[in-house]
Parts: C-alpha cells; sequence; structure tokens
C-alpha cells in the first residue's frame, strides 16, 4: 500500500534519517518505534510532506507522493495524527472534525464517526483547546478519518495520555481497521500499547532501522532494551 | 529539611490562561545543592512554572521566594542576576556565532549598554570560556559555528551558556532530548558535576535518565503537585502509576 | 477610462497644431526682426539663457502628490499664454521655449528645481507655485539668485517681493469686499469661520474676522480649523447647526472640500436654508465636489469662467480647444495665464529681460487682454483686481451675482494683523 | 586557531576602512570635482538622508526594530538648528516692518507679540547645537522606554511610529504660530553672520556635513563592532535567549534607537544649514518611508550601502523627475519592491555576492605578494571572505533558512 | 451653551451621535478587510488604502457610465457599482498575492516595504488613467440629503446607507469567517498553516483568496466612500495609518475587538472634535491609542495564552 525507497531527511547540516525504506501493506498496521529523537517525527513529517526529503521515493497505492505538498498526499489517501495532536484549539470539535472534510466526497460528518467516539458528539460545540489530553487525541483520530484515507498515521498517539484511554484508543484504532480496512502507521515507544495493535515491528535508531519482528513472534525484552537508556 | 537549606520556595502559585488553570496553587521548595526532576504527561504544568520562575510568565497569584527574595516582582534579567538560570526545551543558541562566541556573550560582564560598548575580550574570559567549554565536551569545537553542532551538543552549548553565568539555581527543560546513548550518560556525569554547588530543576521525560540522575522528583498533573519523594517512591503511588507511568 | 486617454491624445494633437506652426513664425520673425531692433547683448547683460531668437521661462508646479490636482490648470494656462505669445510674434522678436520642473507637491523639491531653473538653466522667468509653502521655500531662491517668479493664487498677503510678481489676489482683495457683500444683501450678523488648518485659511479667517468685528460690527460665533486632508466634518457641521449662523464662510481646501460639500448637503445645510460663503472653490473644485452639492452657495473670487467680457469670450474657447471640451478654467487658472502675458508686456517696456529692469518696470503695467478684465500691476507687485461673487449651479458653473470695482492690493493691511 | 579568528577580524575591519576610504575619496574629492556647485548642493542635501540611512541600519538591520518614524528625528533636528538661524535672521532691522519686530515673520502674523518660551534658548549657538542632538533623541528615548519596556516590537512598533509621525505633523502645522505651520521655518539667511547661502558657504558645508557623516559611520562601525552589536544582533534572532542570558533587552532597544535618533537629527540639522529651511514635510509618513527604501536599496546590514544607496535612489529620483516627471513614481514603486524581493540584501548584498570575491582575492594577492618579500605569507582563506557577511540573516523577524525548512511547529 | 431649548440640545445629541456612528462605520469598512489580511494572514498591505481607492474610481466610472451613456440607469448604477468594485479589488488582490505578497510571507516587514512600492505605482497608475484632479461619482438622488424624524433632525441618507452596508457587509464578513467552510479553512491556516496542509487544505489557495477577499472588501469600502468623499489618486493614502492603527488597536486577530475598536476611536474622535478643535482632537486620539496599545502590547481584544 505504502511504499517508502531511499527516504533521507536532514534539518541544515545533520542528517536526521539515512535512507530508510519499509512497506505498509494493505490493512496492515505497522508500528514504527524508537526512543525520542530517534527520528520517529521526522519521518512521519517526511511522509505528510511536511518536510522536505533530500532523497528518496514515497508510494501510496502504486501512486508517487513525492513531489506533492501535504494536503495533495492527503487527497491521495494519507490521513495524519500528529504529535501533540495539533488539533486547532480555537476550533470547535465539530470545526476541528469539519476541517478534515476538505478532500472527503461527503461535505457534512459522517455519523459513524461519531458512533466511534461518542464523547466528541456531546462536546461538538466545545472549542477544541477546552478538552483533555485523551479526547484531543480521539479528535485527532476523527479529524483524520472522515477524509476516508487509506493509511492512517498516528505519530506517537500515547504521549500523555491515561492509561486507560490508551485502552481506547487501541480498541479504537483496531475497530477501523477492520471496519474500513486500511492500512495504519504508527509510531510508538510504548510497547504494551504497540502489541495491542501492530502485525509487524520496526525499531528505529538514530534514523535507521535497527530490528524488525512480527507481532507473534516480538521478543519483548529485546525491544524494551532498544527503547531504554 | 530545614529551612536554612531551602533555595527556592514556591507558595499557592497559580497562573490561569483565560480561564484555564494551567499552575494551581503549587507549593515546591528546591533545596541548596539538590537536584530536583519534574516529569509529568504533556500539559501538566511543568514547563509553566519554570517560566514563572524565571519571569517569562507573570503569575496569576502566589509567591516565589529565591534567597529571600520574590521573584514575581522582577523582571526576566533581573531574576538571572539573582542567580537563576535558563535552558529552553529547544536549544536556543546563536547559530551564527561560533561556540567561543556563544559563551562569550553569556559571560556576565558587559551587561550594561555602557559596559557592552567598552567591553574587550580579555584573558581571564578565554580561559573561563575554555573552561567551561572543556566542562559541556565542546572544547574542541570553539571556533564552530554553533548552527553546525549536533543536537545534544547544542543541548550542551546551552547548559554551557547558563554555566558560564554561575547560576544558583540551573533550569533545564528537556536536556537529554535528541542525544544518543552516550551523550545522555555524558550529560547524566555532566548534572552531576554541576549541581555539587549550586541546585538544579530538571524537566524530562526520560525516566531511566531521570532515575540516574534526581535526587528527587516531583511529578505533576494539570497544573497540581501529584506526587513528591524518591524515585522509587513515585513509582510506586498508585495516583502516578494511573495517570502516568501505566506501563 | 478610454475617454480620458483619448483626451490627452486630443490635447496633444491640438497642441501641436497650435504650437508648432506659431513656432515656426516665431522663429521666422525672430529670424528677421530680433538682431536688427533687439541684440542679444543689449537686452540680457546677465547670462540668462536668451538667444537671438529664444528665450526660455520655467514652468514649476506640482505633477505629482496631491497638489497636482489644484496645479495643472495653471500649467495648462500658462503653456496657453506662452503658445498664444509665440503665436504673435514671440516677445522682442523671440520666441519662448519652457521648462517644465516637477515641484512633486514637496516644499524642498521646489526649492531645489527652483534653483535648478535659475542656477543651470537660467531661465529668464519661472511662472510657478501654487500653495504658500512652496512660495516661501523657493523665495529664498528667487531673491538669492535674482529670479522672477509669476505666482497665480490668491493668497493670505503679508509678503512683497522684488523677485516675485503675484497674479492672483491677496487675501483682503478676496475677502472685505465678499464680507461687506454678504452683509448687505443677506443682512448677516453672526459668522461661523471654517477652514483647513494651515496659513492661509488662519490669516484670511483672521482678516475676516477683523473685518466683521470692527467694520461689519458683526459677531463671529466660532472659528475651526480641520487638519489637511481630513474627511469626516460630522462633528463640525453638528457644531454649526447648533450656533445657527446667518453665514458660514469657509476656506476648505484640496480633498477635504469634497467631502466638507457632501456631508454638508447630507445633512441637510442647503442653500435654501444657510447662506455660505466661501473663498476656496473654483471651476476646478467644484469637477471634484460635484455641482449639485453646491447649488446656491457662494464663491469669492476675481474671475469665474462664466463671466461676460470680450476677453472672456476669446479666452475660454482658445483654452478649451487646447485642453479639450472638458476642461475647466478656474479663478487660479486664470490668474495663471496672465503670468506670461504680464511679463512680455514688462519685458517690452523695459527692453530688457534683466530681472532687475522687468522688477522695476512691473509697477504700472496695464494688462487690458486679461480674461477677468482689465488689471493693472501695483507697485507692490500685486494686482489691481475686482472681485465677484458667484452663485453655484448644479452644471459647475458660477452665475456672478455680484462685481466690484477694482481693489488696490494690499499685503500688508493695517488694522488686520 | 584563536590566532586566525582575531586575525579575521582584523582583517574584516580592514577591508571595511577601506570601503570608507573609497567612499571619502568619492564624496570628498571625486564629487566635488564632477559637479558644480549647484549639484554640489544637492549631493549635499542627499548626504542628509544618508545619515538617517545609518541610522536605520543601527536600529534597523542590527537591532530589527524598523522604525517608520526616522524622519521625526531628522525633522526635530533640523527644526532645532533653523530655530537658531531664524532668530538670527529675525534681528529687530529686518523685521521693522512687523507688527513687533524681533520675532519671526511668521509668529508676527499670527498675532504673537512675544517669543515664546522654548524659543528662547535658542538664541544661543551653543544651546543649539547641544538640542540638535539632545532633543531627538531625548524624544527617541521616551518613545523607546515606553515601546520597548512594554515589549512592542515588530509591525506594532512600526506603525506606532507612524502615529506618532502623524501626531507630531500635525501638531506642527497646527501650531503655525508656534513653528511657522505647513511653510516651515523659511528665509534663513546666517549662521552667527556668516552668510549660508553664499557659494562658499555652501562648499564649506558640504564639507562638514561630508566631514560629519563619515564621523557618524566611524561611531556606528564601533558601535556595530563592539559587544553591543553581537548583542543586537542576537537578540534579533533570540530575543529570550538574551534576556535569559542576564541582559535587559529593552535598555539597548532605547540605546540604538537614541543612537538612531541622534544622527538623523544631525542630518536634519545639515540639511536646514545646506537648503536654507525645514519644513514639516519630513517628519511626515512619506518620507520616512522613503529613508527605509534608501536604506534597504543599500543593503539594511551595511553602513557603506545605506550612503551609497541614499546617493543612488536621490540621483535618480532627480533625473527622472526632471526627465520624465510622472514615470519616477512608477519607478520608485519598482524599485521598493524588486529590491524587497530579489536584492534583500541591497547593494551590499550584490557586492558581496559578486564582487567581493573578485576584490578579496585582487587583495590578498596584493598582501601575499607584499608579505612574501617580509616573510611568510599569511596562510589560511582570503581575508573577505568573512564568515559574518554570509551568514548574516537576510531578513527581519525571519532568518534566511538553511537547508529544509525548519517546522513552524513545535511541541506544545 | 445657554440659550438653547432643551429639544434642540437633545437633536443635536442625537446627530452627534449619529455621526459619531458614520465614523464607525467608515473606520470598520476601512479596517474590515485590513482586519483579515493583517489580523488572519499577518500580511502588512500598506497598499490597502489603494485597494479602496481602486472601488472608488469604479463608482466615479460607472457613474460617469451612466450619465453620459445610459442616464436611465443614474438611480440605480450605485449597488452595481459596490459589486463591481469589490470585484476588480478582489482580482487585483488576488494577483498581488500571487505575484508578490506570497513569496514574502516569511518577512512580515518586508511585505510592508514592498506593497508600499506597489501603493506607489498604483498611485501613479490612477493619476495616468484618470488625471490628477480629484473626482467625484454623481450620485443617486436617494443617496443626497436628509431624513427628518423630527423639525430639528437632519439624519443623513448616505450615512444610513453607509451604516446599513456596514452591517451587511460585517455580517457577511462574520458569516465568511465563521459559517462557511472557506471561513473554516482560513482559521485553521492562520492558527496552524502545517497541520492545515497535514489534514488536507490547500493552504497556499487559502491565502489567495483571504488576501483577495481583504481586498475585495477594501474596495466596497472605497466605492462607499464615494458617496462622503472625494476621489483622487492619493485618497488611500489619507486611511492607510489610521486603519492599521484600528486593526492593531483591536487586538490583530480578532474581529470583534476590531469592531470595538473602530467603535472606540470613532467615539472619542467624535467627541473630542466637538468639544476641542479637529487637529487636537485628533491628535489626543491618536495619543490614546499609542497609550493603549502600550498598556496591552497585543491589543485591546485578546486572549493571554500559553507560550
Amino acid at each position: 500500500m505504502l511504499e517508502v525507497k531511499d527516504l533521507q531527511v536532514s534539518y541544515g547540516q545533520s542528517e536526521v534519517i539515512g535512507n530508510l525504506a519499509f512497506e505498509v501493506g494493505r490493512n496492515e498496521t505497522l508500528a514504527i518505534m524508537g526512543r525520542n529523537g530517534m527520528g520517529k517525527t521526522t519521518l512521519m513529517k517526511a511522509l505528510m510532506g511536511i518536510l522536505r526529503s533530500r532523497k528518496g521515493s514515497v508510494k501510496l497505492d502504486g501512486k508517487d507522493l513525492t513531489k506533492m505538498e501535504s494536503y495533495q498526499r492527503v487527497a491521495a489517501g494519507l490521513a495524519f495524527v500528529p504529535q501533540g495532536r495539533m488539533i486547532f484549539s480555537a476550533l470547535t470539535v465539530q470545526e476541528n472534525i469539519e476541517t478534515g472534510l476538505e478532500t472527503a466526497d461527503s461535505k457534512t460528518i459522517p455519523d459513524d464517526i461519531f458512533a466511534l467516539f461518542p464523547v466528541l458528539h456531546e462536546m461538538r460545540k466545545r472549542k477544541g483547546g477546552n478538552l483533555s489530553g485523551g479526547q484531543q487525541q480521539q479528535l485527532a483520530i476523527a479529524r483524520a478519518l472522515v477524509s476516508e484515507p487509506k493509511v492512517l498515521i498516528l505519530d506517537e498517539p500515547t504521549e500523555g495520555i491515561q492509561p486507560s484511554v490508551i485502552k481506547d484508543i487501541a480498541r479504537v484504532l483496531n475497530e477501523i481497521r477492520k471496519t474500513r480496512e486500511i492500512s495504519i502507521l504508527v509510531s510508538e515507544q510504548v510497547l504494551s500499547f504497540t502489541l495491542a495493535i501492530a502485525d509487524r515491528l520496526l525499531v528505529i535508531d538514530k534514523g535507521r532501522f535497527i530490528h524488525e519482528n512480527r507481532r507473534d513472534q516480538v521478543d519483548a525484552e529485546k525491544i524494551k532494551q532498544y527503547l531504554s537508556v | 529539611m530545614t529551612n536554612t537549606e531551602v533555595l527556592l520556595a514556591i507558595e499557592d502559585l497559580t497562573v490561569s490562561f483565560d480561564g484555564f488553570k494551567a499552575v494551581d496553587a503549587l507549593n515546591l521548595y528546591v533545596n541548596k545543592y539538590e537536584l530536583r526532576a519534574v516529569i509529568g504527561p504533556n500539559g501538566a504544568g511543568k514547563t509553566t512554572v519554570l517560566d514563572l520562575i524565571c519571569g517569562r510568565t507573570k503569575a496569576t497569584a502566589g509567591r516565589i521566594q529565591f534567597k529571600e527574595k520574590d521573584l514575581t516582582k522582577l523582571s526576566e534579567h533581573q531574576i538571572v542576576h539573582l542567580g537563576v538560570g535558563r535552558k529552553f526545551q529547544t536549544p536556543s543558541i546563536y547559530g551564527n556565532l561560533t561556540v567561543f562566541e556563544n559563551l562569550e556573550i553569556s559571560f556576565p560582564r558587559g551587561r550594561t549598554v555602557l559596559g557592552s560598548l567598552v567591553f574587550r575580550r580579555t584573558q581571564d574570559i578565554r580561559d573561563r570560556v575554555r573552561e567551561v567549554a572543556k566542562e559541556i565536551f565542546l572544547d574542541a569545537h570553539l571556533d564552530m559555528e554553533a548552527e553546525l553542532l549536533s543536537h545534544g551538543q547544542k543541548q550542551w552549548l546551552e547548559i554551557g551558556m547558563l554555566l558560564i553565568q554561575e547560576p544558583e539555581l540551573m533550569m533545564l527543560d528537556e536536556p537529554v532530548a535528541g542525544m544518543s546513548v552516550k551523550e545522555r550518560e555524558q550529560t547524566a556525569e555532566l548534572l552531576g558535576r554541576i549541581c555539587r554547588n549550586r541546585s538544579v530543576i530538571v524537566i524530562e521525560h526520560d525516566m531511566e535518565f531521570v532515575k540516574s540522575i534526581a535526587h528527587k522528583v516531583t511529578v505533576m498533573h494539570q497544573g497540581k503537585i501529584l506526587a513528591e519523594g524518591t524515585m522509587e517512591s513515585v513509582q510506586e503511588n498508585e495516583k502516578v502509576i494511573e495517570v502516568y507511568l501505566g506501563h | 477610462m478610454t475617454k480620458g486617454i483619448g483626451n490627452t491624445q486630443k490635447r496633444f494633437g491640438n497642441f501641436i497644431r497650435g504650437v508648432v506652426p506659431a513656432a515656426i513664425l516665431g522663429a521666422l520673425a525672430a529670424a528677421y526682426g530680433a538682431d536688427a531692433k533687439y541684440p542679444t547683448a543689449k537686452v540680457m547683460t546677465t547670462g540668462l539663457a536668451v538667444t537671438d531668437n529664444e528665450v526660455t521661462v520655467g514652468i514649476l508646479h506640482s505633477l505629482t502628490g496631491t497638489m497636482a490636482i489644484s496645479e495643472t490648470g495653471s500649467v495648462e494656462a500658462e503653456k496657453l499664454a506662452i503658445a498664444q505669445i509665440n503665436e504673435s510674434g514671440g516677445i522682442l522678436g523671440r520666441k519662448i521655449k519652457f521648462i517644465v520642473e516637477d515641484g512633486a507637491s514637496d516644499w524642498p523639491t521646489f526649492a531645489e528645481k527652483a534653483r535648478k531653473l535659475l542656477v543651470q538653466d537660467k531661465v529668464a522667468a519661472v511662472m510657478g507655485c501654487w500653495t504658500s509653502a512652496s512660495r516661501k521655500a523657493v523665495l529664498p531662491v528667487f531673491e538669492k539668485e535674482n529670479g522672477m517668479l509669476y505666482y497665480p493664487t490668491f493668497y493670505e498677503g503679508l509678503e512683497q517681493s522684488k523677485n516675485v510678481i503675484y497674479t492672483g489676489q491677496e487675501a483682503t482683495q478676496q475677502i472685505l469686499a465678499g464680507l461687506d457683500w454678504i452683509a448687505k444683501e443677506k443682512k448677516a450678523k453672526t459668522f461661523y469661520l471654517v477652514g483647513s488648518d494651515y496659513i492661509w485659511p488662519r490669516t484670511s479667517m483672521k482678516i475676516a474676522r477683523k473685518h466683521i468685528e470692527n467694520v461689519l460690527h458683526g459677531t463671529v460665533v466660532a472659528e475651526e480649523f480641520a487638519p489637511l486632508g481630513h474627511t469626516q466634518f460630522g462633528s463640525l457641521i453638528n457644531k454649526i447647526k447648533l450656533k445657527k449662523p446667518d453665514v458660514v464662510f469657509a476656506a476648505v481646501v484640496g480633498g477635504s472640500n469634497v467631502s466638507w460639500f457632501k456631508q454638508l448637503k447630507a445633512a441637510g445645510i442647503t442653500a435654501d436654508k444657510q447662506t455660505l460663503l466661501t473663498i476656496s472653490v473654483t471651476e476646478d473644485e467644484v469637477l471634484g465636489i460635484g455641482g449639485e452639492n453646491l447649488v446656491g452657495f457662494y464663491s469669492s473670487m476675481k474671475y469665474f469662467e462664466s463671466l461676460d467680457n470680450p476677453n472672456n469670450k476669446t479666452f475660454v474657447p482658445a483654452f478649451k480647444k487646447m485642453w479639450g471640451p472638458n476642461s475647466v478654467i478656474g479663478d487660479v487658472t486664470q490668474a495663471a495665464y496672465l503670468g506670461p502675458w504680464l511679463w512680455k508686456l514688462t519685458v517690452e517696456k523695459a527692453g530688457s529681460f534683466d530681472v532687475d529692469k522687468v522688477a522695476a518696470a512691473s509697477p504700472g503695467i496695464e494688462l487690458k487682454t486679461a480674461p477677468e478684465g482689465y488689471v493693472k500691476l501695483h507697485e507692490n507687485h500685486h494686482l489691481w483686481s475686482k472681485l465677484r461673487i458667484g452663485q453655484w449651479k448644479a452644471d459647475g458653473q458660477a452665475l456672478v451675482v455680484y462685481e466690484s470695482g477694482l481693489i488696490e492690493p494690499n499685503p500688508f493691511p493695517k488694522g488686520y494683523q | 586557531m584563536k590566532k586566525a579568528a582575531v586575525d579575521e577580524n582584523r582583517s574584516k575591519d580592514g577591508s571595511w576602512l577601506l570601503g570608507l576610504a573609497v567612499l571619502s575619496a568619492l564624496i570628498f574629492i571625486v564629487m566635488p570635482l564632477c559637479f558644480d556647485i549647484f549639484r554640489l548642493n544637492l549631493v549635499g542635501k542627499y548626504l542628509t538622508y544618508a545619515f538617517v540611512a545609518v541610522g536605520l541600519v543601527l536600529c534597523w538591520g542590527q537591532g530589527g526594530i524598523l522604525s517608520l518614524g526616522q524622519g521625526v528625528f531628522f525633522g526635530l533636528g533640523g527644526y532645532c538648528m533653523a530655530m537658531f538661524l531664524k532668530l538670527e535672521a529675525s534681528d529687530p532691522k529686518s523685521t521693522a516692518i512687523q507688527s513687533t519686530p524681533g520675532i519671526p515673520d511668521f509668529m508676527d502674523w499670527n498675532q504673537l507679540t512675544k517669543l515664546p518660551w522654548f524659543w528662547q534658548p535658542f538664541h544661543s549657538l551653543t544651546f543649539t547645537l547641544i538640542a540638535v542632538v539632545l532633543v531627538p533623541s531625548l524624544f527617541a528615548f521616551i518613545i523607546g522606554v515606553a515601546m520597548f519596556k512594554r515589549r512592542v516590537g515588530g509591525v506594532y512598533f512600526a506603525i506606532i511610529t507612524q502615529a506618532v509621525a502623524a501626531i507630531l505633523t500635525i501638531l506642527i502645522v497646527g501650531r503655525q504660530g508656534l513653528t511657522g505651520g505647513i511653510n516651515g521655518i523659511t528665509d534663513l539667511k546666517t549662521l552667527h553672520g556668516w552668510d549660508i547661502r553664499t557659494n562658499g558657504a555652501k562648499y564649506v558645508l558640504y564639507f562638514i556635513n561630508a566631514g560629519l557623516l563619515v564621523a557618524s559611520l566611524l561611531v556606528s562601525k564601533y558601535i556595530t563592532s563592539s559587544k553591543l552589536g553581537r548583542l543586537l544582533l542576537a537578540m534579533r534572532d533570540k530575543e529570550e535567549r538574551v534576556r535569559f542570558s542576564g541582559y535587559d533587552v529593552s535598555n539597548f532597544k532605547v540605546f540604538i534607537f537614541c543612537m538612531a535618533a541622534g544622527i538623523s537629527a544631525l542630518g536634519g540639522a545639515m540639511f536646514t544649514l545646506q537648503v536654507g529651511f525645514m519644513s514639516p514635510s519630513f517628519v511626515g509618513i512619506v518620507p520616512s518611508v522613503e529613508m527605509v527604501i534608501f536604506t534597504a536599496v543599500g543593503g539594511r546590514m551595511s553602513l557603506l550601502g545605506a550612503v551609497y544607496g541614499t546617493l543612488l535612489v536621490n540621483f535618480g529620483k532627480t533625473y527622472f523627475s526632471e526627465s520624465y516627471p510622472a514615470l519616477w513614481l512608477l519607478l520608485m514603486g519598482g524599485l521598493f519592491i524588486s529590491v524587497v524581493m530579489f536584492f534583500p540584501n541591497g547593494l551590499a548584498g550584490l557586492y558581496d555576492q559578486h564582487l567581493k570575491k573578485r576584490v578579496a582575492a585582487a587583495g590578498a594577492r596584493f598582501r601575499a605578494g607584499r608579505a612574501a618579500g617580509l616573510k611568510t605569507a599569511p596562510a589560511g582563506e582570503p581575508p573577505g571572505m568573512e564568515k559574518t557577511a554570509a551568514t548574516l540573516p537576510g531578513g527581519i523577524p525571519g532568518k534566511r533558512t538553511k537547508g529544509p525548512k525548519q517546522p513552524l511547529e513545535t511541541r506544545p | 451653551m445657554g440659550g438653547y431649548t432643551f429639544s434642540e440640545l437633545g437633536s443635536i445629541f442625537v446627530m452627534q451621535g449619529f455621526s459619531g456612528l458614520s465614523l464607525f462605520c467608515v473606520y470598520l469598512l476601512m479596517a474590515l478587510g485590513l482586519a483579515i489580511i493583517f489580523g488572519q494572514m499577518g500580511v502588512i498591505n500598506m497598499a490597502h488604502g489603494e485597494f479602496l481607492t481602486m472601488g472608488a474610481y469604479t463608482t466615479y466610472f460607472m457613474s460617469k457610465l451612466a450619465v453620459d451613456h445610459f442616464p436611465a440607469l443614474v438611480g440605480i448604477y450605485f449597488p452595481f457599482a459596490i459589486i463591481l468594485g469589490f470585484l476588480i479589488a478582489f482580482g487585483m488582490g488576488y494577483l498581488l498575492e500571487v505575484l508578490l505578497i506570497r513569496h514574502l510571507y516569511k518577512r512580515p516587514l518586508d511585505t510592508l516595504l514592498a506593497t508600499w512600492g506597489v501603493s506607489l505605482v498604483l498611485q501613479q497608475v490612477f493619476r495616468s488613467a484618470f488625471g490628477a484632479r480629484e473626482v467625484s461619482a454623481t450620485l443617486p438622488a436617494w443617496l443626497l440629503g436628509s431624513v427628518k424624524p423630527t423639525e430639528t433632525i437632519d439624519i443623513p441618507l448616505n450615512g444610513l446607507f453607509m451604516m446599513g452596508l456596514t452591517l451587511v457587509l460585517s455580517l457577511l464578513v462574520f458569516i465568511f469567517l465563521f459559517r462557511s467552510r472557506w471561513g473554516l479553512k482560513v482559521r485553521a491556516t492562520t492558527q496552524n498553516r502545517v497541520m492545515s496542509g497535514g489534514v488536507g487544505i490547500n493552504t497556499k489557495k487559502v491565502d489567495r483568496m483571504t488576501f483577495a477577499v481583504g481586498c475585495g472588501i477594501a474596495g466596497v469600502a472605497g466605492a462607499v466612500f464615494t458617496t462622503i468623499a472625494s476621489t483622487g489618486p492619493t485618497t488611500g493614502s489619507l486611511y492607510i495609518v489610521d486603519t492599521f492603527l484600528v486593526v492593531v488597536f483591536g487586538g490583530a486577530a480578532s474581529l470583534v475587538g476590531t469592531v470595538a475598536s473602530a467603535f472606540s476611536i470613532a467615539q472619542a474622535q467624535s467627541v473630542l472634535e466637538f468639544f476641542l478643535t479637529s487637529s487636537i482632537a485628533k491628535v489626543l486620539t491618536l495619543l490614546t491609542v499609542i497609550t493603549v496599545i502600550m498598556a496591552r502590547p497585543e491589543g485591546l481584544f485578546t486572549i493571554r495564552v500559553r507560550k
């Protein structure tokens, strides 16, 4: 589904990720794990066209996205839930979700979104900034989902979120994958969450993949080792 | 703790933004020569506390006593002059100056308009700059433009820029973000040295790192203190596990 | 838009047709006449730009900036006069050539350009300036470099220079007779004075106040000055309504003028309820204000385009032929037209282009062909002229309702300072 | 390694001094030889604007403070000078015709019968010369303290300076009995009995003006190469960091703003002397913005560039307004746009890009050749290739980005 | 104020109130477009006044067309002139954004300089096209004169019209910004440009349209101003500083702030003018605005947010 080849991104002189290559299969959930500063967020931003990559190509369903701007990538079928949620805090919940409708066929929020996140329906008139972290995270996912993506990209969706909510998010992501048959790419530090959703794990360190596992073969201890100091 | 040892005493500190209380009636005491880590989920108000201490944000209510002075009434540079140094979350250095110049400009001399006009690069300044550069592992890069340093080195440089002012209280916001394992180790060692003759407040997400350095840990949640104590005691705290350490 | 461009082209065409043959004629005349009767060495001894068949003058007005609005007419009139003079044989057998400089509505630029005209181009005379400020800026230059300036605008007076001929009226010539008329005609006792905030309105209002209080024994109920460029007169108009004066006496200038009259009309202050006499509205301004906003109000001027006399009957068509049928002629435009003619007469009387001799010969010069009628130069370098009160009609022309006798210019009026 | 940096600094200053020498030669020798007194006087007038441009390099280029009201200070300086000259021109004898002889003519026209109190001290030349610099600097100080202490900056400051210019213009025009109104203070004749209108005086004034300009350049250069200059650059890009290094940022801004005002005021005073009058049209917004453009054309970071920029634009203005009066506004507007769009570093930037290497290489060859005769040639890069110039940020407040664009957001 | 009857004073009070309101409308009309451009996009458009002039000349041109060729239309051309004024200013704004502004988003102070240049160019273009003289549109009769609710009260018709239009335009802007999809995109882009791209909004297109709409509103304001003032090549420069002050005073990012600031500045100016002279009123108003900005550097209506 999503095919990344030789991706290289730098800030100024310092290369943050170098020559990454991976694939996300159809209806697969791929998790990229790594500590802070190892290049996860940079990779996600590069995939979304927020950061310019120096080299390499990104293909979605055979379509080359490499030269596209962010909004074109969204139109092509990527959707993004960024680190820190980045919801529009001065817009209401409803307006926040509506911003995601830009590339969708429908111009109103489909009902199944609220079915998925009932709490958002309750709060749809509230300003996004007044929501709790977990609610904001759901909002960010809802906003991404309404664009009817083929691949959903989530950058550290559990960061700063209460464990109970984390479980909720895992449940929702699994449900989404099942009902919508989309691929999910998620970057994470929390192994338990990852194990709850991912089919496959990649570990990134200093901008390079150093480890790969299928979920059923995961060596939790080894990965924990990569994740800690 | 006895009163004489307290360097920083925060009492009933509150700041609200448009009704939202980012810091809510907070009480926090930091002793002399203590290395205190502040942890907590995003949005807990950690950075805001640092902002309040260093005068970047004005408190809605409460007091911040530092060496018998109330910091809430002072402006940023006065607070610095009293001996409080602050490192930002993303390293804030002068990219187009060299490492040497970055340190030199932070050297506490020629801080007034007139002083800066007649400022000369004297031998004692050169010596001190080298000394600090050595301490922050950058003595080989003195003439390098700061922009070209690695992320971790930039973090060190900013720490160095505080060190050269010899503050009594240093506040570091996520000092090891973006550092390699080796760099983290070096930083931990650096912090250990630093707090020998001053107090340090560190905000950090990296639990292992916090464990390795902190004398005492404060956990913040929704603008309030959730727990305080040694790393071990905090880790066993039910409330903390609920909001933060769940995994 | 297309229309405007077409106009310009036509204007230019007319100009070519008018000027080119005249120039050729003039040159021919000069070739034969000049040397014989007026050898250059005799008529010019101070290094001015005078050749055997040419004499150069300068035209110095704002072609750009805020004042271009007002000064365009003057430039046109001066060019017309020069073309006509050239057509009629020039001056001492010499054709007049002119250099146009742009003062850009900026007083220092005026000074710079004046110096350039006098020092570099050595022009024999300059027709130019409009605002007092620009005149004040160039005056020291003209006095220092000993040049000759023909200044067309009605102005506040308080000035007299060997190097300037004032072809417009000074304040007393414009104000006193006008106030006398309105006091008598409208039995006016209370006056509300309104002006833009700078020296000409202030000085004019000062003179008006003295005249109202000391001579007419009336009352000035208020005196108001709005900043230049002011466009909001609501509060001021309310104050007028509150005071209910017999006469509003106004000297608002520039773009403010338009706002002032539009808002007056909108607030219901029209001629049937309120007498208003202004000293700052000519046909030029009416074009911007719109005649319908002025109907029935009075202007105090020495010249109106609608003036009915033989001189004007030839002048207006000539002007329109050269500058297009839509052009209008205001008081200052006519005064600017007098400049080149007065200069020609003076030079011919003096038999010399030398500034000193022209200055000395100026008093007593009579111009019988002036569109405003007979004018005569006073010793103080101002013109004797009549005052006329025009009442505005919706078509932008004025009905002349009063005409005074010739008034002696008095730039330093005793008892009015 | 340290040694090399010091050498580099020295050669940097060296090449600047060489540049100053070239400029001085142009102003002191070439211009007076090439132009007659009329044109030279014009050049003198342009050079008075260059003072403002130099001031703007200090506060805008270095300090990041864009003031759109520098004309206020130019004007105030000019007015102080004009007040003295006007009083001298208004002695009782030459004003005998007035109702109150001995006061300036415009006061008489406005029925003032006594010299206003604030005019009194301007009988003294010493006071005037002090006031020329002090009054505008003080005014700048008041604005500066009011604004910078409250951390008003950037666009807001620019707009407020415009408002200040508007206020002052309205006041000067409105209080014409005290100020001469829109006409300004005109008809100035002598300075302590010395007729400033003669050609001789114009030459003398031209050279005094040029001398003052060079002096201002030297002072400005000293400031920019001192620690204060480095701090200004630092706070332009990272104001917070400077503040948290213990500097009272507002003080530095106030200082450089006052400096710029004082230098502009010198220009204003020299303008009055050379042109013979002062008018409120300099205090307004339009001339103030034009002066910013002079600076931008020259290169907002370059002191010498500011002078060249001023000369170039004004020569252009004079030439085009003489030749194509209706076109010059178009050209002027086009110039503004293209400088901002294509040459954000102005003439100085062009020089750095295209000529500098060659000049520097030639210089290096020359020096190398000379040094070879003495001992070993100085090693390393050519002296002109200073790193500062190359890495100076292009615009304010954003700095020139290198490599991929930085993401706009930071973590919350 | 002895010698006046109570009803006379009452009438003056009413009319003075009305003058204040008219001035408020003038300020608000000027500022609305800029509030969008400067407030939402952070672009300092010094040529804003020239877009106003564009609308004014459009009206003049239409009125001339009507008077010269279609006298029957004199009574009704005005609404069309307003629409055309919007369209022309909108188009020019669009062009300006594409050619110039979009290259300068990272350098806000530079947009100030470049657009100043644009304003000079436009002024000269106006001068060449329409002549240096001030012109005045012939207004339809229904815009002239006043209504008289009582014997002593005159309420100018053009003022009423302007108020009505200001109300409508403010509502439209409000709807545009807060009730339309387009406005949603504008606000999202203003808040977080990067994330807006990330949810699929073409932020460049949003910028272009936003800028053009802001300019278009200036065009409408210009068209309306022909009812109270003149039109000349430099008309726009009269308004620009006031306009910026209104927007800055209100707090750049807040539309409510702009309305409130236009209201308070207009009332201050209008009341002061009644009791003092216009010049002093203006000076005092400007000084007050500066003082308030000093006290609240972010403007009257800004929300304190976490840094």
